[in-house]
C-alpha cells in the first residue's frame, strides 16, 4: 500500500492530470455503495482535483455505451443503460403446449385470414376470450389486418410472417386443404379419444364450459 | 510446552554470562512460538548463515540436540513430538558419521539428510509465497467490487409451442365438430326411466293422499312438448316400477283421466 | 417489457453487431458484484453473439481506466484498478486477521492443489487443526476437490474462485513464484525415505487421523 499513500502525499503538491482525476472518479463511484454528491467525490481526491470536470469527462465517455454515468437526485451513480434493461431479466424458459382454444382460433385464422372476431367465433361455435388473441399477438402469430368493410367495421386478424418461419410455411396457401386433411385421416367422422371431451357429455354442461369468461380461459394455460 | 522457566543458578553466574544466559532463556521461551520440531529446525538452520540447499545437516543434528538438552537442563517440559524428534536426529547424526553397514537395508544417511533438508527448503518456500500471496493486492483492501450491484430480475417466460400437425388437427376438428351434434341432442330430450325412479323414490314418502302422477314430472321438463313426453313416459314406467314392488297403488277412474297415485305399507330406502 | 423480448426474438435470425454485444456484456458484468462465466454471460445474451470476442474488445476498452475488466478462473469481473484503492478506504472491508497456520494453509492448498490434509501436515511438520481448514472453508477460499485415488480415498482441498477474486489472480498457475517453485521442484509430492519417521508427533496418534473412513471425513465439512 505504500505507493499508493505516496501518491496522495505527492498531489498535496500538485494535482494529477485530469485523465487520473477521471480514472479516480470512474473509480471511485464503481465502489460506492451509494451514489455519490459531488462535494462527496470531491472529498475522496487527492486536493487540487476538479470533480466537476473529471464528472463531465466521465459522463462523456460513458456515453452510449452499456452502462452510463447518471444523476440520480444530486448525486452521481452507475447505471445500466436503459435500453439493456432487458439484459438483467433472467428469464426463466417454459416451454408449454397452446392451449385448445388458441391452436383453434389459430388454425381459423390461418385458414380463412383475414378473420374477424365473429367469423372465429361462429366456425369454433363458442366465443373467443380475449386472453387467446392476445396471447396469438404477444406470439407474433397473428397481426391484425384491415378493418372489413361492414357495419361496425371489424378489425381483422391475419397470421405474420413469424407464423409462416414457425410453421415451416412459406404462405398461407401452404396450409393443407380439407381434402389433403382428409386424406391425412384427421377428418375422420370419429373424434379423435379423449380430444373433445365436452361433445359427448350433456349439451347443458358444455354450454357452461364454453361460455367461460376470459379470466377462466386464462387458467387454462396454466 | 510451558513458558516455566525455573533458572538454575547454578549455571549462570558470571557478569559475560548473563548475556549467554538471556539469549539462552530467549531461544527457550520461544520453544511455545515454534510450530512443532520442523519450524525449529528450520530456525536452527539459519544461523547456518547459508543457503537452505547447501545446509549440514549435521551441524544442523548437533544444533537441535544441543537445545534440546538446554531446554531439560532448564527443567522445561518438551512435547513428545520434539523429543522423537531428538532420537531421530541422533540417529541420523551416527548414520551420517559412521560408515554405511553394508547388511543395513534402510536409506542412507545421505538419503535421510537430502530428504530433511528439501522438506526444509520446501516448508521456507511455502512460507515466503505465503506472504508474497498475503501482499498481492486484496479484494476489498486495494481492488474493489460494483459497490451497487443490479440485481438481476429472474422471471418466467414461457414459451408456446404448436406444430403444423397440431394447428391441422385443430382444424380439422373444429371441421368435423357438426357431425358430432346430433348424437348429443338426441339426449337432450330424454329423461330416463332411471333417472325417474330415483326421483320417485325420494317423493313418495310424502304421498298419503291420492296425488296426479303429472305432479311428479321434474322441473324443467313440462313446457317443451319433446322433454314433458319424455318425462311423463319415464315417470308412468317408474311408477310401475314402484307399484310392482310394491311401495305405491295407482288407480285411473276412466281412460285418459289423470292416473293417481298414492303410498303404500312403509317405505323402504329412505 | 414486451419490446425487449421483442429484440431478444428479432435476434434469433440476426445477432447484433459485435460493438451492441460489448455493450451488452459491459452492462451485465457491471451489474454483477460476482465474477460472470463466459457461459453464464453468453446465456444472456441474445442469440448467435460471440461472448469470448466481446469480452476481449472490453478488457482493451478498460485497460488503464479506473475500473478493469479481469479474469478470474473461467469468470470476469469488473474491479476498481489496484493503484487506485486508496481513494475507497470507505469501501475496505476489514478483513479478519488470519492466524500463521492459516495463512500457510492457504499457501500450502493454492500451490499443491488438490492437496490432501495429510500433505499439509507433512509439509508444515504439524497437525492442523480443524479449526483451521473450516475457516478456509468458511472463507470460501477452499473447498473440497476430488478424493484422491489412495487407500482411505482421503479428501483433497483446492482454492476457489472467490480465492482468485480475492487476491487478484486469473488462475492458480498465477500464483506468485509457482513456476520458479515447480522448477526447483519444491512442489514435487517427494515420499521420505523409508525409516523416516513422520515429522508430527508420534506416528501411532497420525495414523489415527489419517485412516478416518469416508463418514468421519465427511464430518469435518458440516
Amino acid at each position: 500500500m505504500e505507493p499508493e499513500i505516496g501518491i496522495v502525499r505527492d498531489s498535496l503538491f500538485e494535482a494529477p492530470p485530469l485523465g487520473e482525476q477521471e480514472r479516480m472518479v470512474e473509480a471511485i463511484l464503481f465502489a460506492s455503495a451509494e451514489p455519490l454528491g459531488q462535494s462527496a467525490i470531491a472529498d475522496r481526491l487527492p486536493h487540487g482535483c476538479d470533480a466537476a470536470a473529471a464528472l463531465a469527462a466521465l459522463v462523456k465517455r460513458y456515453e452510449g455505451r452499456g452502462v452510463r454515468l447518471v444523476r440520480v437526485g444530486d448525486a452521481w451513480a452507475f447505471r445500466t443503460a436503459p435500453d439493456l434493461g432487458f439484459l438483467m431479466q433472467k428469464e426463466r424458459v417454459e416451454t408449454r403446449k397452446l392451449s385448445r382454444a388458441a391452436i383453434e382460433t389459430l388454425a381459423i385464422i390461418a385458414y380463412h385470414q383475414p378473420a374477424t372476431r365473429a367469423e372465429i367465433e361462429e366456425i369454433r361455435g363458442v366465443s373467443v376470450s380475449r386472453g387467446t388473441i392476445d396471447l396469438l399477438l404477444e406470439l407474433d402469430w397473428i397481426r391484425l389486418g384491415r378493418r372489413r368493410m361492414t357495419p361496425g367495421r371489424p378489425v381483422t386478424f391475419v397470421v405474420t410472417q413469424h407464423f409462416l418461419d414457425h410453421f415451416g410455411l412459406e404462405s398461407p396457401r401452404d396450409l393443407p386443404g380439407i381434402k389433403e386433411l382428409r386424406e391425412a385421416g384427421l377428418l375422420d367422422n370419429r373424434p379423435p379419444p379423449g380430444a373433445m371431451p365436452g361433445l359427448i357429455g350433456d349439451d347443458a354442461d358444455q354450454g357452461e364450459d364454453w361460455d367461460i369468461p376470459d379470466d377462466d380461459q386464462e387458467e387454462m394455460f396454466d | 510446552m510451558t513458558s516455566d522457566m525455573i533458572p538454575d543458578s547454578d549455571d549462570f553466574g558470571a557478569d559475560n554470562e548473563i548475556e549467554a544466559r538471556l539469549k539462552a532463556e530467549a531461544l527457550i521461551i520461544d520453544v511455545d512460538g515454534f510450530e512443532g520440531p520442523l519450524d525449529l529446525l528450520l530456525t536452527l538452520s539459519r544461523t547456518q548463515k547459508v543457503d537452505l540447499r547447501k545446509i549440514s545437516v549435521l551441524q544442523l543434528a548437533e544444533q537441535y540436540l544441543a537445545f534440546i538438552d538446554k531446554a531439560r537442563s532448564l527443567r522445561i517440559e518438551l512435547a513428545a513430538d520434539y523429543l522423537v524428534m531428538a532420537a531421530w536426529m541422533a540417529f541420523l547424526k551416527s548414520r551420517l558419521l559412521l560408515p554405511p553397514d553394508p547388511a543395513d537395508e534402510g536409506p542412507s544417511g545421505e538419503e535421510l539428510a537430502a530428504h530433511l533438508a528439501f522438506q526444509l527448503e520446501r516448508l521456507e518456500a511455502m512460507r515466503r509465497a505465503a506472504a508474497r500471496l498475503m501482499a498481492r493486492d486484496r479484494l476489498g483492501r486495494d481492488h474493489f467490487a460494483r459497490g451497487i450491484p443490479e440485481d438481476v430480475a429472474a422471471t418466467r417466460r414461457i414459451d408456446y409451442t404448436a406444430t403444423i400437425l397440431d394447428l391441422m388437427q385443430a382444424y380439422a376438428r373444429i371441421r368435423t365438430r357438426d357431425d358430432f351434434e346430433p348424437l348429443s341432442l338426441k339426449r337432450d330430450a330424454v329423461f330416463t326411466m332411471e333417472q325417474a325412479l330415483e326421483r320417485m323414490k325420494g317423493l313418495i314418502g310424502q304421498a298419503i293422499e291420492w296425488g296426479d302422477l303429472a305432479q311428479y314430472l321434474p322441473i324443467g321438463w313440462t313446457s317443451d312438448p319433446r322433454r314433458r313426453r319424455s318425462a311423463t313416459a319415464a315417470t308412468f314406467a317408474a311408477s310401475l316400477e314402484l307399484a310392482k314392488l310394491g311401495q305405491v297403488e295407482l288407480r285411473q277412474d276412466e281412460a285418459f283421466a289423470p292416473i293417481l297415485l298414492r303410498r303404500k305399507g312403509p317405505v323402504h330406502g329412505t
